[in-house]
């Protein structure tokens, strides 16, 4: 019951934070600003889910890949934010280049 | 291959889906006004974020596991997208 | 669920030929690629659509769940992608190397191997 | 000696896990709230963190926890010596970037 | 057995034909007519007693029973006649030709389409198969196309040769329709099967189409009016071409057939009305052609085309007395008219000129030409007592018989005296009237092999003419053949002084009198000649090009749009035209929504799709495309398809990766079209998209039987050892098709690599 | 089994081999070569053993019928792969010389044999999805081979073909999925069986016109047939002759198949149309071609008007109508090889193949003259060629079945296919070469070219001749289209068979 | 211009993809999977080398050559294909090993199907290499 209870709370709490990423990259004025939100709430909101999920079925399967997705993400979310940044970063610097000449 | 399908209100999946479903909108919203690259390609990744979180509740309404296959395969190859995105992003500027 | 599916799928081919009716040569990919999706969530709902009951056997009556979702059309579709995968990739390569070779978009343009003069 | 060594790299790993998932349940509550509230307090900009010395392995450990936790994010590895990294709430760009060195590299250089 | 051996004999003359340019001196230029000549003695003394003795003889092997095609041969009276005349004449021509052509590059070649010739129309005259008779039929059009075409590097040769082609082809069309349809009719093949099935046929529904179908062929190979303009025409080949084909034999073809259909079709009102009429105008208009040319050949060609009209005329009326003038008729014309036109090629090749209005005292140069000219000639004008007399005289003693006597007789009277003028002109003039011109300083003869040819047969129409019991035998057999049923003949020159006799006298003073004023007559024929079916030929040939060329233009625009645009629009009216016609659209199913981020992920599809038909960006398409992927995984995965969602997933991902290494090498994304068009293309693929949703409604609904995947999902783990159905189906139950599926995607792997790795010649092209 | 295995089997093997060598040229040509040979063979005994037992049946992993997929020869596919087999031998060989050590690189002998693998493929399978499988094997290869120089007018032509094909192919997966969606099977002869039980449901007719329209556009129907002249001059001729050969008739067989097995009971409904259809091909056709002045076009467009006539001894649907429209097929998939493989010859004397620009080739190379003449009057159905006897049983089912008009139409075309094939003649052969060609001097052709050209027309001529051999086979083939009860009983008794074995493991 | 960052993480990422193409390669005839898909992630791990190293990386010695991976795979089908066939059955007929007990695997049962599947994985893979190569490392002009 307690786990049902909690498993619920992370469910949807989970789905929340997949919402704030959302109205996130949708409010906020730029797009570092953006890349915050969708980069932490994206992935928080899913391995919330995945812990949820590990909580009310207890399989060793769930389990191995809940953790596998959350490692993952959190392995690679930051490197693809740091990718998308970077190259954001060369493009203004290449745009300011080409006005300047 | 199909494990018990857990104990869990109906409602509560429910609301899950309403909720993502808005999330999913308000990404696809930033998907489609951009205004540059670099915003779409976040938008993409978090709609592949919400469709992740998709396929764990799919886990739960089902009791297929497998769903969560689904969910990792995602998890790589958004990762491969998005890497790819930036590359493209870096290399547009070199080109005429 | 079939209503919306079945619009999404007119919508998706009406899309597809529109764009393959464009001149610009870029369209085209955009519309075969259209069109594709189109025929195979077509052929994937033509079998029936089935919520959260994949066809897998399982250990215990060696069967799939009763109800489940009808194989066939999946594994059809599946077949089908892969070949549209293909083709679109090769498609893509055409339109690119053919826009090298003519150096135009404009597939009206593409009118020399077969008008009469 | 060499198992005393592990012990105490367990025990940092374990503390490093602690600080990491605090951090990151932090920074969501933060982002949540940068997102729903009024963005009054926000101040985005960019900081750069001194990585000289750095192994490639603690390098991304310092990107992904800087990442990760409230209110920065690592862009780019300029000249493998600074970490260049945007955050929401610049106040002052080199203080931050002290603070942030003093809070991370210590422990990822204890761990990696 | 007989008439295979006089069938291979011909065929070796092809053979040797091919090596006939060798044998072009002294005794070897008999080497190249052997064969034909052999052949003629077989037809004469070995084939005519046994066919005057048994009535035919005849042959049959099997051949294509599955078609009821069989080489049924058989030789009867009427067969006869024309084997005579191929071998014979053809024997004669081809000597004459080894003359002729001495010398000329490409003797070989004509010697072998003479060849050809003789073999298809001495099939002709033993065929009873229809098909057979058929084949043979076409074969002579091909080899005259080849023959008129002989000096190939002249435009108009080739024009006429074409011409004379397209006419006779259309002819043979027909006449292969009317042939089936007399078989549908009859149920039997046999030529000679069907004079005793005529009441059948007569009675049938089909008769009127039968009948008209085998005139066409007849008449058009026959130079019928309105399908006369040809023959003229194909006076570009060469003269012993001219000789043989148009005078001789292959024209004879038409009127052959018309003697073979005359027991089958013949004797009622309407075969009557139309060989007569027909008949009539050709004979004037063949006539009144002649009288305006000057070339001695195209003279001869007007009167060609006038004996035919006659014989037709003649065969149209179809009792016994016109049948046997009309034998008589054709088988002196047939010796004189070859005789005319080796003269003719004779003076051409010695002058080098045909116009009558230069020519003139030949004789002193050419004085065997010249005898054997005017023998034949004198025959031609129908004098006595010469061959083409007895023709005359039939002739006019059938038409006094027939029901409107009078104007059928005026008409042959007026028709024998121009061709008498004719003879004049063509014949008598060019070698005793006076040269107008001074003539080549050596004028001398032709060689002996030019000469003997015109000399025997100028010769054989007197010696008939004088002593016609010498033919009985071969116009009675050959008369028995034509009526169906047996009947005995006797020739005679003199039948005392009657009617046919003074109108006789009356052709001859008439034709004088066109020969006195024959300055007028062709100053008044050239005033009003009126375009005729020759123009009209033209026109619709014309007229077919460019309507080709305009419709080609019309449906192979070179636009892409157009043409699916007609693709699409066909195949939605198709369909919507089925739908519509048997109810369709009653019973769709229309069922609920039950999932709310399904219809999130549906509307996000549709709005990305839009967006990527409307996106000038082609990034923004990209995305929007990658969207559209992902939601269709979602569906995929939503309907428990997780292996599709899986590959879905990955597959578009790798295509937008796979487009992202190229998205700005690719074109722009413009918009070209106006609006007109975009708004037509939008109301066609619209429709075509509300019709593809319909059908997927309706798929919905109506389901019939069980599913094999029912029978596919029970074997699958215990018999296949796979839980997971659907990629058991794909490496297992189905793995053809995903061996198929392999080998596309490598051919694609290499069609991509081939397409990247450099571009050949594209580049030179470029600068074109 | 193993020979129909086989004739799928040989074309993959050697495609590997190629792909495997292509940067050895000349092992590669001998692979290619010997590979099609092999094929041939391969076809031979798979004819042989048809006519032993009417049908060779292998089900796809032994799995009974309607379940696994079903490869099936009976007479009509055996004939097919047996014509495909000639065709293959003759192109590769001709491909000797044609094809340059460049293309070679490119893989042509593997793609060459990919897509005799897909014909073959299309021509044995007995699933309509599997069908579909090898139509896109069949197409890719296509497309790949006819870009393969990269030339600007390939690309062109390749892209509108490209486009054409894919929409059918769309179509023809989109009428595949209804069709299962209706009636739960993907067996040919399954299908056959059931909708026999119910043959009058909506969406059938509704699959049964998208299959249509899809064929259709394989086998450049009117109106759909813009794909194949804007593209079909444009490669190497070898490549065209491939083409020309086998391509459209794969759309065709598919045709006849589809309507004689499991919409047979549908056909009275398609019948009209497939009249017109047919009657308004062969017009356009042949009018295009009227309208031409390039030997390649004019060649191209009268395979459209050819495919009329095959489509009309479909339409007509008597035993002698469709034995006509076999008897048609074969014939033309030779004698259309045979032009296109000589156009290249003319193109190697002449080098152009614009009938304005070349001439005179009756005097310079009087063998080609004869050469070009068998299959150019086959064509215009002048007997006694094989064409000829095409045409005769063709147009006499067509009285027999009082369709006048169309045999009207029929006749007609007949004599402008001979205008067109006349007027090759003339302008290429008869008329006098233009004074800027005098001078040039023709380029070597190797005996290679050559000896495919003059066996195949002597094949032409043999079945001119002798045709009552091949006759004797197009009726057995027809008759067994139009009886299909043998063909699923033979595909379906299989399956219970097997299904006992399989229930009693 | 490589970054830093993500050379790292593909160094420990691909062999992590790679590897878990090949569980679903395997565990494609019960679980979700298959050759397609084990084919494909195998391809991303491949491309995530390539888009940190750059395209230099393909030139180096054990890089997959495409054209031998698609002439393998394809084999590799026809192979399990004439298996059946050596056996007496028809082509493309599974053959089964009898299962086997391996420690952490579990039972593992070996089939001619499984072959042909690894067939599809290699075939797919080097269709994705030769493809992505040609569309990435040539300039089409
Ligand atoms: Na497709
Ligand atoms: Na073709």
């Amino acid at each position: 019951m307690i786990l049902t209870i909690l498993a619920s709370f992370l469910l949807i709490s989970g789905s929340l934070f997949g919402l704030i990423a959302a109205i996130g990259i949708l409010r906020m004025p730029d797009l570092y600003c953006r890349m915050h939100a969708a980069t932490k709430a994206g992935a928080f909101g899913t391995s919330l889910m995945v812990v949820g999920l590990i909580l009310i079925m207890p399989e060793l399967r769930v389990f191995i890949q809940g953790l596998l997705i959350i490692i993952f993400f959190y392995l690679t979310a930051p490197v693809a934010a740091h990718m998308i940044g970077r190259a954001n970063l060369l493009r203004e610097k290449g745009e300011a280049d080409s006005s300047e000449t | 291959m199909f494990s018990e399908i857990p104990q869990l209100p109906e409602a509560v999946i429910l609301i899950c889906r309403i909720i993502l479903g808005i999330a999913l909108f308000l990404s696809g919203w930033r998907l489609f006004i951009g205004p540059s690259l670099g915003d779409r390609i976040v938008a993409l990744e978090l709609v592949a974020a919400l469709m992740m979180s998709n396929f764990i509740l799919q886990v739960l309404s089902s009791g297929f596991i497998s769903y969560l296959d689904i969910a990792l395969a995602l998890a790589v190859i958004s990762f491969l997208g998005t890497v790819a995105f930036a590359r493209y992003m870096e290399n547009r500027r070199q080109l005429p | 669920m079939n209503l919306i599916i079945a619009v999404l799928i007119g919508l998706l081919f009406a899309s597809g030929l529109f764009c393959i009716l464009r001149r610009s040569l870029m369209k085209l990919v955009v519309g075969i690629i259209l069109l594709s999706q189109g025929a195979n969530l077509l052929v994937f709902s033509a079998g029936g659509l089935v919520n959260d009951k994949p066809a897998f056997a399982t250990a215990d009556t060696l069967l799939p769940p009763a109800g489940h979702a009808d194989p066939l059309p999946q594994a059809l579709v599946l077949t089908a992608i892969v070949i549209g995968f293909g083709l679109v990739v090769f498609s893509l390569s055409l339109l690119l190397r053919a826009h090298a070779a003519t150096g135009t978009d404009d597939i009206n343009a593409f009118d020399q191997t077969d008008r009469l003069s | 000696m060499k198992a005393s060594r592990l012990i105490t790299r367990i025990l940092y790993t374990l503390e490093f896990t602690g600080f990491y998932l605090f951090e990151v349940v932090a920074s969501n509550l933060r982002v949540a709230r940068d997102v729903l509230l009024p963005a009054g307090r926000m101040n985005p900009g960019f900081v750069r963190v001194n990585v000289e010395g750095m192994s490639e392995r603690q390098l991304l450990a310092l990107a992904n926890l800087i990442t990760m936790t409230p209110g920065t994010l690592s862009l780019d590895i300029i000249d493998g010596k600074e970490l260049l990294v945007h955050s929401l709430y610049v106040e002052d760009a080199l203080k931050d970037a002290k603070d942030l060195e003093e809070t991370f590299k210590e422990r990822i250089c204890r761990v990696f | 057995m007989l008439i295979v051996l006089i069938m291979a004999v011909l065929a070796s003359g092809t053979a040797l034909a091919t090596t006939g340019k060798r044998w072009q001196h002294g005794w070897q230029c008999f080497l190249v007519p052997a064969p034909a000549a052999v052949s003629f003695l077989l037809v004469t003394f070995a084939a005519m007693p046994e066919v005057i003795r048994q009535g035919s003889i005849a042959y049959t092997a099997k051949w294509i029973p599955q078609l009821d095609v069989e080489l049924a041969l058989r030789l009867n009276g009427l067969g006869l006649l024309l084997l005579i005349l191929v071998t014979g004449i053809g024997a004669l021509i081809l000597l004459y030709a080894v003359g002729y052509m001495k010398g000329h590059p490409q003797a070989t070649r004509l010697f072998l389409l003479l060849y050809l010739f003789m073999f298809s129309m001495a099939g002709l005259a033993i065929a009873d198969h229809m098909l057979l008779f058929f084949i043979f039929w076409e074969l002579t059009s091909i080899s005259s196309y080849f023959l008129i075409g002989f000096q190939h590097k002249e435009q108009s040769a080739r024009q006429n040769a074409l011409q004379a082609l397209i006419v006779t082809g259309l002819g043979g069309m027909a006449l292969m329709a009317g042939f089936i349809l007399i078989a549908q009719v009859t149920g039997t093949w046999n030529l000679s099967e069907l004079p005793a099935l005529s009441g059948q046929i007569q009675t049938d529904a089909l008769y009127v189409p039968i009948l008209i179908l085998v005139l066409l062929g007849a008449f058009t190979k026959s130079a019928q009016f309105p399908f006369h303009f040809w023959l003229p025409n194909a006076m570009s080949a060469p003269t012993p071409v001219s000789a043989y084909l148009h005078s001789a034999t292959m024209v004879k073809a038409g009127i052959f057939l018309l003697f073979l259909m005359l027991p089958v079709l013949g004797g009622t009102g309407l075969w009557t009305w139309l060989l007569t009429i027909a008949g009539a105008i050709t004979l004037l208009t063949g006539g009144a052609f002649g009288l305006v040319q000057h070339d001695l050949k195209k003279i001869l060609a007007g009167t060609t085309v006038a004996v035919l009209g006659l014989l037709t005329l003649l065969l149209g009326i179809g009792t016994e007395r016109d049948v046997l003038a009309a034998l008589v008729f054709l088988f002196g014309h047939a010796l004189y008219k070859a005789t005319l036109f080796m003269v003719a090629g004779s003076v051409d090749h010695e002058t080098g000129t045909r116009d009558t209005r230069i020519l003139g005292g030949l004789y002193r140069g050419m004085p065997w030409t010249a005898v054997a000219a005017t023998l034949a000639a004198f025959s031609k004008m129908g004098l006595p007592p010469f061959f083409g007399f007895l023709g005359k005289e039939y002739t006019y003693k059938a038409s006094l018989e027939s029901e409107y006597q009078w104007l059928l007789t005026t008409i042959l009277i007026v028709g024998n005296a121009i061709i008498l003028a004719l003879a004049f002109k063509a014949a008598i003039l060019p070698f005793w009237r006076k040269a107008i011109h001074p003539l080549p300083e050596k004028l001398h003869d032709v060689p002996w092999s030019m000469r003997l040819g015109p000399i025997l047969m100028a010769g054989l129409g007197i010696a008939i003419g004088t002593f016609p019991f010498l033919i009985d035998p071969l116009i009675s057999s050959a008369k028995s053949a034509a009526m169906g049923y047996s009947v005995q003949t006797e020739i005679k020159l003199w039948h005392g002084l009657n009617l046919p006799l003074i109108l006789s006298a009356l052709t001859l003073s008439a034709g004088l009198c066109i020969i006195v004023s024959r300055e007028w007559v062709e100053n008044m024929l050239r005033n009003v000649t009126i375009p005729g079916p020759a123009k009209v030929y033209d026109i619709l040939m014309d007229g077919m090009v460019r309507f080709a060329i305009w419709q080609t233009r019309l449906l192979q625009s070179g636009q892409l749009r157009n043409y699916l645009l007609i693709i699409v629009g066909v195949t939605t009216a198709l369909i919507s035209f089925k739908l519509w016609r048997f109810g369709g659209i009653s019973d769709l199913s229309l069922r609920g929504i039950n999932s709310p981020e399904l219809v999130v992920i549906t509307v996000l599809m549709a709005i990305a799709t839009l967006l990527a038909v409307t996106t000038q960006s082609r990034l923004t398409a990209l995305i929007a495309l990658g969207l559209v992927g992902f939601g269709v995984a979602w569906i995929f995965a939503y309907f428990s398809a997780p292996d599709l969602a899986i590959t879905q997933i990955l597959v578009e991902t790798l295509t937008v990766v796979l487009f992202a290494w190229v998205v700005y090498k690719l074109p722009q994304l413009r918009t070209l079209s106006s609006r007109r068009t975009i708004i037509t293309d939008a109301v066609v693929s619209g429709a075509a998209g509300i019709l593809i949703t319909i059908l997927v409604l309706k798929s919905q609904t109506l389901q019939l039987g069980s599913s094999i995947s029912k029978t596919l999902s029970e074997w699958s783990l215990p018999e296949a050892y796979g839980a997971n159905v659907v990629n058991v189906i794909l490496v297992d139950f189905r793995a053809i098709d995903t061996w198929g599926e392999v080998c596309v995607v490598t051919i694609a792997a290499i069609g991509v690599w081939a397409l990247a790795s450099g571009n050949g010649n594209s580049k030179d092209r470029k600068s074109k | 089994m193993i020979w129909l295995l086989a004739t799928i089997l040989v074309p993959f093997a050697s495609a590997l081999a190629c792909l495997l060598t292509s940067k050895r040229p000349h092992l590669n040509r001998i692979l290619g070569v010997s590979g099609a040979m092999l094929l041939l063979a391969s076809s031979i005994l798979l004819l042989m053993t048809v006519l032993k037992s009417d049908f060779v049946i292998m089900q796809g992993g032994s799995w009974a019928a309607p379940f696994g997929i079903t490869m099936i020869a009976d007479m009509f596919s055996a004939l097919m792969v047996l014509i495909t087999g000639i065709v293959a031998a003759a192109v590769s060989v001709y491909s000797l010389q044609d094809i340059d050590d460049g293309l070679v690189r490119r893989h042509y002998f593997a793609l060459f044999h990919f897509l005799l693998m897909g014909v073959n493929g299309a021509f044995l399978t007995g699933d309509l999805f599997n069908l579909y499988v090898w139509f896109e094997v069949m197409l890719i290869a296509s497309f790949v081979l006819i870009t393969l120089e990269g030339k600007h007018d390939q690309l062109e032509g390749g892209v509108k073909y490209l486009v054409i094909n894919l929409v059918s192919s769309i179509l023809f997966l989109s009428g595949v999925g209804l069709l299962y969606g209706k009636i739960g099977t993907l067996n040919m002869a399954d299908i056959a069986a059931r909708l026999a039980e119910s043959p009058d449901a909506l969406l059938l007719k509704s699959s049964a016109m998208l299959l249509l329209v899809a064929f259709a556009i394989k086998s450049a129907m009117f109106p759909f047939f813009f794909w194949l002249p804007a593209s079909y001059h444009t490669p190497r001729l070898a490549i065209a002759a491939l083409f020309a050969g086998l391509l459209t008739k794969v759309g065709v067989y598919a045709l006849i198949r589809s309507y004689t097995l499991f919409f047979s009971t549908h056909f009275g409904e398609i019948q009209d149309i497939l009249i017109v259809l047919a009657a308004a091909t062969m017009i356009t056709g042949v009018l295009g071609a009227a309208a031409q002045y390039d030997i390649k076009k004019i060649l191209s467009f009268h395979i459209i008007s050819q495919i009329g006539y095959m489509v009309m001894g479909l339409a007509i649907g008597s035993v002698l109508a469709l034995a006509g429209a076999i008897f048609y097929i074969l014939h033309h998939i030779v004698v259309k090889t045979n032009l296109f493989l000589i156009a290249g010859l003319i193109v190697r004397h002449r080098g152009s193949s614009d009938l304005k620009r070349i001439g005179g080739l009756y005097r310079m190379a009087p063998y080609l003259s004869l050469l070009f003449i068998v299959p150019a009057f086959s064509l215009g159905g002048i007997p006694p060629l094989s064409g000829f006897w095409a045409k005769f049983t063709v147009i006499k089912a067509g009285l027999d079945g009082g369709h006048y008009l169309l045999v009207g139409a029929a006749l007609a075309v007949g004599i402008l296919t001979l205008y067109s094939m006349t007027k090759i003649w003339a302008e290429a052969f008869w008329k006098e070469a233009p004074e800027d060609l005098k001078e040039t001097s023709p380029q070597l052709i190797r005996a290679s070219s050559v000896i495919p050209c003059v066996v195949l027309a002597a094949i032409t001529v043999t079945l001119g001749i002798y045709s009552a051999p091949l006759f004797e086979l197009a009726f057995t083939a027809s008759e067994q289209l139009l009886n299909p009860e043998a063909y699923i009983e033979v595909v379906l008794n299989q399956a219970q068979h097997h299904e006992s074995i399989a229930f009693n493991n | 211009m490589n970054s830093t960052i993500l050379n790292i993480t593909a160094r420990y990422l691909s062999p992590v993809i790679f590897l878990l193409s090949l569980i679903v390669l395997y565990r494609g005839h019960n679980y979700p999977g298959g050759g397609f898909i084990g084919g494909l992630l195998a391809v991303s791990a491949c491309l995530l080398v390539v888009l940190a190293r750059g395209w230099e990386v393909t030139e180096s010695k054990w890089w997959p050559d495409s054209i031998t991976l698609l002439v393998t795979g394809l084999a590799v089908t026809a192979v399990s294909g004439i298996l059946g066939v050596l056996a007496g059955e028809a082509f493309l007929t599974g053959l089964w090993l009898p299962a086997l007990d391996v420690p952490l695997l579990g039972k593992v049962k070996l089939g001619t199907p499984l072959l042909f599947d690894l067939g599809v994985y290699l075939a797919v893979m080097g269709f994705s290499l030769k493809c992505a190569s040609a569309l990435g490392q040539e300039d089409w002009s």
